[in-house]
């Protein structure tokens, strides 16, 4: 049972799979919106570790930090638009972002 | 180990923007909200610097930082039109900005750097820059849209904005992931010689693929990834609109140019039929969605899908001839759109900004000069000749039929024809209906030459188009000889 | 073998239960704890694959910062729970086949798939470290002079987020009193302290 | 005056003239004054240089005359390239001559915006002109699409009740025709590997591409000409347009449809041509009947006259694909008549409905009284219309007929019948405004024609005269080009059946 990277790949997958479901699924609340899109970069980051290691190639570890990086101000700056975006209207439900007809 | 020192002359425009970027934060930060202008004039300046950079780069390829980062002449074509976007753009923001007193320095900062994360982009040689790039620009262009912080429509805008920006993102990176690890890969050059051994691509390849392009596809806002598009652009602050609608697009529908025409060129058959779907459902869509809107800012929302559905049909065909047909649409559209973005930041009744399309009724009465503009690019974008509108379409249906897609030009030209309609109808409401309460006066002299300057290049685009053709024909050349 | 096998598997057990607690959980504080799990989780994984650096960065990084800048944000808003508590499971069914979809999609292609060789050799020719140095010292060779534009890129995405977050959160309140140091350090008796010499029974 | 760009000096001399206007200032008198003599004097001077071109031409040459060619795309080989042959140096003339002649009868019946009016007539007559000296298929269709925009802004602006509706069928119909001509000449650029006009004609084309780009050709110029069943935007088009605008409407516009059949259809498309003619055949004759009867039944002047037109260009669309010496020829003519005629006809009307604003047919009658001078144009008009010997519109009538019975005796015919129907029409309408009594109060305070309207009605009568006494003058001039046309048709006729026989 030796474990071999489609291992990890389907462990990715799925992760990935959670997230975008957490996205589209998710009716109440947008900051669990944010959360899911961190779990999509972290199935990202799996995958390219994975591959990485396997192909023995530095290159995708290098491209995972550079995601973990953005993604941090991501996360900055997704944070600060919900904020104000709380302070103006004083609820973050999903339902309510309707002020435009979509 | 000592790495050699990089080729900084490729990237001379991105070097320039970054240090004035980061002097103009300097400048704003210690000067108050009142450094304001001389921020936004300086950042002008240094825009229009890195475009005359750009245009002396010459016509050569040029590779550097380690094969990340590549010049070429469709990289000066696109980086000289995205500049000319922006400059245009942080000039038409500026008396809005007062009047709207969210005056600070850091818009025109962020719009610098977005310029910047567009300018990566257009160079990127690497999946890697290409992420980088395009972040760089989503950041900026994320703050700029929720700049207004005490409108609730504007913070939702941004929160939309950001929320389904991350998500293509996230989908764009999942595709780059299986992309790098089923070709070894993440260099554009290298991708494109693997696949150019005619082996047939594996199918995790052929997905990573489909999810960059999906991402892509968000940033340009083709269907079905364009439901972002109405809502931001009518809750953003309209000069962030006209930004919007215009160097982004540009940009990034030449980073999904260079991706599908240089790593994947190999792969056109994987994703023709994609780019197809999509350019046909964005004509039609943008057609036909935009008649029943009475907000002008979500109709040049639908219309600007429209027009991405026309460009697409160049990406589509995957040939030379294609490729220069969607530089050239690319070129009149930024001049009719920022054109008819100034029409529109010039709507304002008693220093009041108006944003309903009945607003504009009589405008040829209260204010000819402007109406006749706006006319201009109304028809500009029905494409009806001689107006500058009708070059674009016609070299992307040129494309369309020398690649024997022939049902996506008559789809294309059949959408025109309801494009037409709601194009009229602002010029029958201009025109044809009793004036209502007149706009100020434009007043400012800035969004004055800018009216003039992009109706006359409209109008008369026609009388010596070559010089924009043998550009862009070049640049598409560049593409191909890679 | 078995041991790697074993911990493979808890590892990635706890990791997807708790990503699904985190977008099923009732409380958003909930919902950030289970991301912090998930992340441990996941660094987890990268040890296992000898990928210690990017395990480290990924406890330090998501859990020391982006995790708790969530738990700071969910604390701040002073959310009213109880109006979040109902309409996750209105969308589950046409929501969670969407997503089964997707996922046999994914497993399908992905899953029986190796490497193909001239991925391998692709990756080969691209090698830019001998192989004895450690993890962490091959990626610090690599990102300062290899890819030093994406480094210096990254250094400006930062910038922006850090502008972008001034820009739209901070707020100049009137009335707010604040220490100003220079001012307190530059206090001398002579100008609070005032001596007055009270007689008895008047009052000052 | 060889090395003179005569073409494009006529072409574009009107854009001079709206630019003069764009600039004049003041106050609003001033402008209306200085615009309409502005305009009047630009028309006229464009006219009289139009004369040289006739002038210029040598009618025993069928090829291009007065060719200028400049480069304008190098890339994609499209040039600037103009030039006349018989076929199109009349419309050319036409164009000019009935320009200021609309100009003088927008003289007082438009009141307000003035200027603008006035520089939307001077661009489409650029237009108009560009697009008959056009011998490049960009060029050409830059020209044909842009006679849209200033002829939606005339019929909406300056237009009666309904015409917004108007304005937009015109614009949207017209449109969606000519967006299928585009394709079919970007399919075109691909074989011929140009787009220039004589190189095309040069060129042999598939007979399965042919059948194709016939019918995109078609689509673009039928709505255009009108034919039945596309030809329901015309009505609404006149009705509502501005007198001067239904003139260039009736006058030019339609004559864009012919024209267009004549120089692409017929010698580049010749096999599809052949193929589809009995359906220009059946669809002409339908509409002949049809809109005669039509006609017969309108109650408004305008309107009777516009199905009058759809009618008469039947004849014309016939007489092309007769594909013969009398027939082409005869409905060149009858399109010059035509122009002529049918302007007149809509400048009567205006004339009685500047006075009473309506154009009702009821409310007028026993004009012949208070009116004599008008009765006479109008009856003159009338009996033109209609094909009276000695004048225009007799002859163009009579070469089509003669054409038709040699091609098919059926549609001869038929024809005839149609001509029969439209003396009943027009002398219908002619005997319910002129003659009769005087039931309407409003009548009797009307005037007869004040000397600015006889000064338009002089040179129509006098064209009209001319044409039909001595109209050799007319026919001389496209003689030899429509003999070369119809040897192109021929020869490449039989070189394709003969390259069929080959292939079985």
């Amino acid at each position: 049972m030796d474990i071999g990277l489609g291992h990890y790949l389907t462990v990715a997958a799925i992760l990935f799979t959670l997230g975008v479901l957490g996205i589209f699924l998710n009716r109440k609340n947008v900051i669990v919106i944010l959360m899911s899109i961190e779990m999509m970069l972290l199935a990202v980051n799996l995958n390219l570790i994975s591959f990485s290691v396997f192909l023995n190639d530095l290159t995708g570890q290098v491209f995972s930090m550079i995601i973990l990086t953005v993604a941090a101000a991501e996360a900055a700056i997704g944070l600060a638009i919900l904020v104000v975006y709380f302070r103006n209207r004083g609820t973050i439900r999903v339902e309510d972002i309707n002020l435009m007809k979509g | 180990m000592i790495a050699p020192f990089p080729d900084l002359w490729p990237a001379l425009p991105e070097i320039v923007l970054a240090l004035s970027g980061l002097a103009l934060l300097m400048l704003g930060v210690f000067r108050g909200d009142t450094s304001t202008r001389t921020v936004a004039y300086i950042a002008v300046v240094a825009m229009l610097f890195a475009a005359v950079l750009s245009m002396g780069y010459g016509t050569g390829r040029a590779v550097t930082f380690n094969g990340l980062f590549v010049m070429d002449a469709f990289g000066v074509f696109v980086k000289v039109l995205v500049l000319v976007a922006s400059s245009l753009a942080v000039l038409m923001s500026l008396s809005y900005l007062e009047r709207e007193q969210i005056r600070k320095p850091e818009f025109p900062v962020l719009m610098l750097f977005a310029t910047l994360g567009m300018l990566m982009m257009v160079s990127a040689n690497d999946l890697m820059s290409l992420y980088v790039g395009l972040e760089t620009q989503s950041l900026a262009l994320y703050v700029i849209a929720s700049f207004r912080r005490d409108s609730a429509k504007s913070s939702e805008a941004g929160l939309k904005y950001f929320v389904l920006g991350a998500l293509s993102s996230g989908l764009l990176l999942y595709g780059a992931s299986l992309v790098y690890g089923f070709a070894g890969s993440t260099s554009f050059d290298k991708l494109a010689a693997l696949l150019a051994g005619g082996e047939h691509p594996s199918a995790g390849l052929v997905v990573g693929m489909v999810f960059v392009a999906a991402g892509l596809a968000f940033k340009v806002s083709a269907v079905p990834f364009h439901m972002w598009t109405p809502d931001v652009y009518e809750g953003a602050p309209t000069p962030v609109t006209a930004f919007f609608a215009v160097a982004p697009k540009i940009a990034a529908i030449a980073l999904f140019t260079r991706l599908l025409v240089e790593p994947f060129g190999h792969m056109t058959h994987q994703w023709q039929q994609i780019i197809i779907a999509s350019s046909v459902l964005s004509m039609i869509l943008g057609s036909f969605a935009a008649i029943t809107q009475s907000n002008i800012k979500r109709l040049m929302a639908y219309s600007s899908i429209g027009h991405i559905g026309y460009a697409l049909v160049g990406l589509a065909t995957g040939t030379e001839e294609g490729i220069r047909g969607l530089l050239i649409y690319m070129a009149v559209y930024l001049f009719m759109n920022v054109g008819a973005f100034a029409v529109i930041l010039s709507m304002k009744q008693k220093g009041r900004m108006v944003e309903e399309i009945k607003d504009l009724a009589g405008l040829s009465r209260t204010n000819p000069m402007l109406a006749a503009a706006m006319a201009i690019f109304m028809f500009s974008m029905a494409g009806i000749p001689p107006m500058a509108g009708f070059f674009g379409k016609l070299y992307v249906f040129l494309a369309a039929i020398q690649a024997h897609l022939y049902t996506v030009a008559v789809i294309g030209v059949l959408t025109s024809v309801v494009g037409a309609y709601y194009y009229l109808r602002i010029i029958k409401i201009m025109y044809f209906d009793e004036p209502a309460e007149a706009f100020d006066p434009v007043g400012d002299d800035g969004m004055q030459a800018i009216l003039i300057g992009t109706s006359l290049f409209t109008l008369l685009f026609f009388v010596i188009p070559a010089p924009i053709l043998n550009a862009a024909a070049a640049a598409a050349a560049a593409l191909f000889a890679g | 073998m078995i041991v790697q096998s074993l911990s493979f598997y808890l590892f990635a057990t706890l990791l997807l239960a708790s990503g699904v607690m985190v977008i099923s959980a009732r409380n958003p504080v909930h919902s950030v704890l289970f991301l912090i799990l998930a992340f441990f989780q996941a660094a987890g994984l990268c040890v296992l694959m000898g990928a210690e650096f990017l395990a480290m960065i990924l406890v330090i990084v998501y859990v020391g910062a982006v995790a708790v800048l969530f738990l700071f944000v969910v604390m701040m808003l002073d959310i009213n729970f109880k109006d979040l508590r109902a309409g996750f499971l209105q969308y589950l069914p046409i929501g969670g086949l969407v997503g089964l979809v997707l996922l046999l999609e994914l497993v399908m292609v992905l899953g029986p798939s190796l490497i193909s060789h001239s991925a391998l050799e692709t990756a080969a020719a691209a090698k830019a470290t001998a192989p004895t140095v450690t993890n962490t010292e091959a990626l610090g060779h690599l990102v300062y002079t290899h890819y030093v534009y994406l480094f210096q890129a990254s250094g400006i995405v930062l910038l922006i987020a850090m502008i972008g977050a001034i820009v739209l959160t901070l707020r100049h309140r009137e009335g707010v009193r604040k220490q100003n140091i220079s001012a307190q350090l530059a206090r001398r008796r002579q100008d609070t302290v005032t001596i007055r010499k009270v007689t008895t029974g008047g009052g000052i | 005056m060889a090395g003179w760009p005569i073409l494009s000096i006529t072409t574009f001399l009107p854009l001079v003239g709206a630019l003069f206007i764009l600039i004049i200032r003041g106050s609003k008198e001033d402008v209306d004054r200085n615009a309409r003599n502005v305009a009047l004097w630009t028309t006229l001077i464009t006219f009289a240089l139009s004369l040289f071109i006739w002038i210029n031409f040598d009618p025993s040459n069928p090829n291009y005359q007065m060719v200028e060619k400049a480069e304008w795309i190098p890339a994609f080989k499209i040039s600037y390239h103009m030039g006349v042959d018989g076929i199109s140096v009349l419309f050319v003339i036409l164009s000019t001559f009935l320009m200021p002649l609309c100009i003088l009868a927008s003289w007082e019946s438009v009141q307000k915006r003035v200027k603008e009016y006035m520089v939307a007539f001077l661009v489409l007559e650029t237009l108009m002109i560009g697009m008959f000296c056009a011998l490049d298929f960009v060029l050409f269709y830059m020209f044909f699409e842009g006679v849209l925009i200033p002829m939606f802004l005339i019929i909406g602006v300056w237009g009666g009740p309904r015409r917004v509706y108007a304005a937009f069928k015109f614009f949207l119909y017209t449109l969606l025709g000519s967006v299928l001509m585009l394709l079919a000449i970007l399919a075109m650029y691909f074989v011929a590997g140009t787009t220039d006009v004589p190189t095309i004609t040069a060129t042999a084309f598939p007979r399965s591409m042919q059948m194709w780009l016939w019918l995109a050709f078609f689509a673009s110029f039928a709505v255009k000409v009108p034919m039945w069943p596309v030809h329901t935007w015309l009505p609404d088009a006149h009705v509502e347009a501005p007198t001067a605008g239904s003139v260039i409407l009736a006058g030019v516009l339609l004559k864009m449809g012919g024209y267009g059949f004549l120089r692409f259809n017929i010698p580049i498309l010749p096999e599809a041509t052949e193929f589809f003619a009995p359906l220009v055949y059946t669809l002409s004759i339908v509409a002949l009947v049809y809109t005669s009867l039509v006609a017969l039944a309108q109650e408004d002047m305008k309107k009777l006259i516009a199905y009058s037109s759809v009618a008469h260009m039947g004849y014309v669309t016939v007489g092309m694909f007769t594909l013969n010496t009398q027939g082409i020829g005869g409905s060149i003519y009858q399109m010059l008549s035509h122009g002529v005629v049918s302007g007149a006809l809509f400048l009567c009307v205006g004339v009685v409905y500047d006075r009473m604003h309506t154009r009702e047919i009821a409310q007028y009658g026993g004009l012949v009284k208070l009116m004599p001078k008008y009765a006479v144009v109008f009856l003159f008009m009338t009996l033109a219309s209609v094909g009276l010997p000695g004048t225009s519109g007799f002859i163009g009538e009579f070469l089509v007929l003669l054409g038709a019975f040699r091609d098919n005796t059926w549609v001869a015919t038929l024809m005839a019948l149609g001509l029969v129907l439209g003396a009943a029409y027009a002398l219908l309408l002619y005997r319910r405004v002129v003659y009769g009594v005087i039931t309407n109060p409003h009548v009797r305070s009307m005037f007869d024609l004040t000397p600015r309207e006889v000064a338009v009605f002089v040179p129509l009568v006098i064209v009209v005269l001319w044409m039909g006494i001595y109209p050799n003058s007319f026919l001389s001039v496209p003689a030899a080009s429509v003999e070369q046309l119809i040897t192109v048709y021929q020869t490449k006729l039989a070189a394709a059946g003969n390259v069929a026989v080959a292939v079985r």
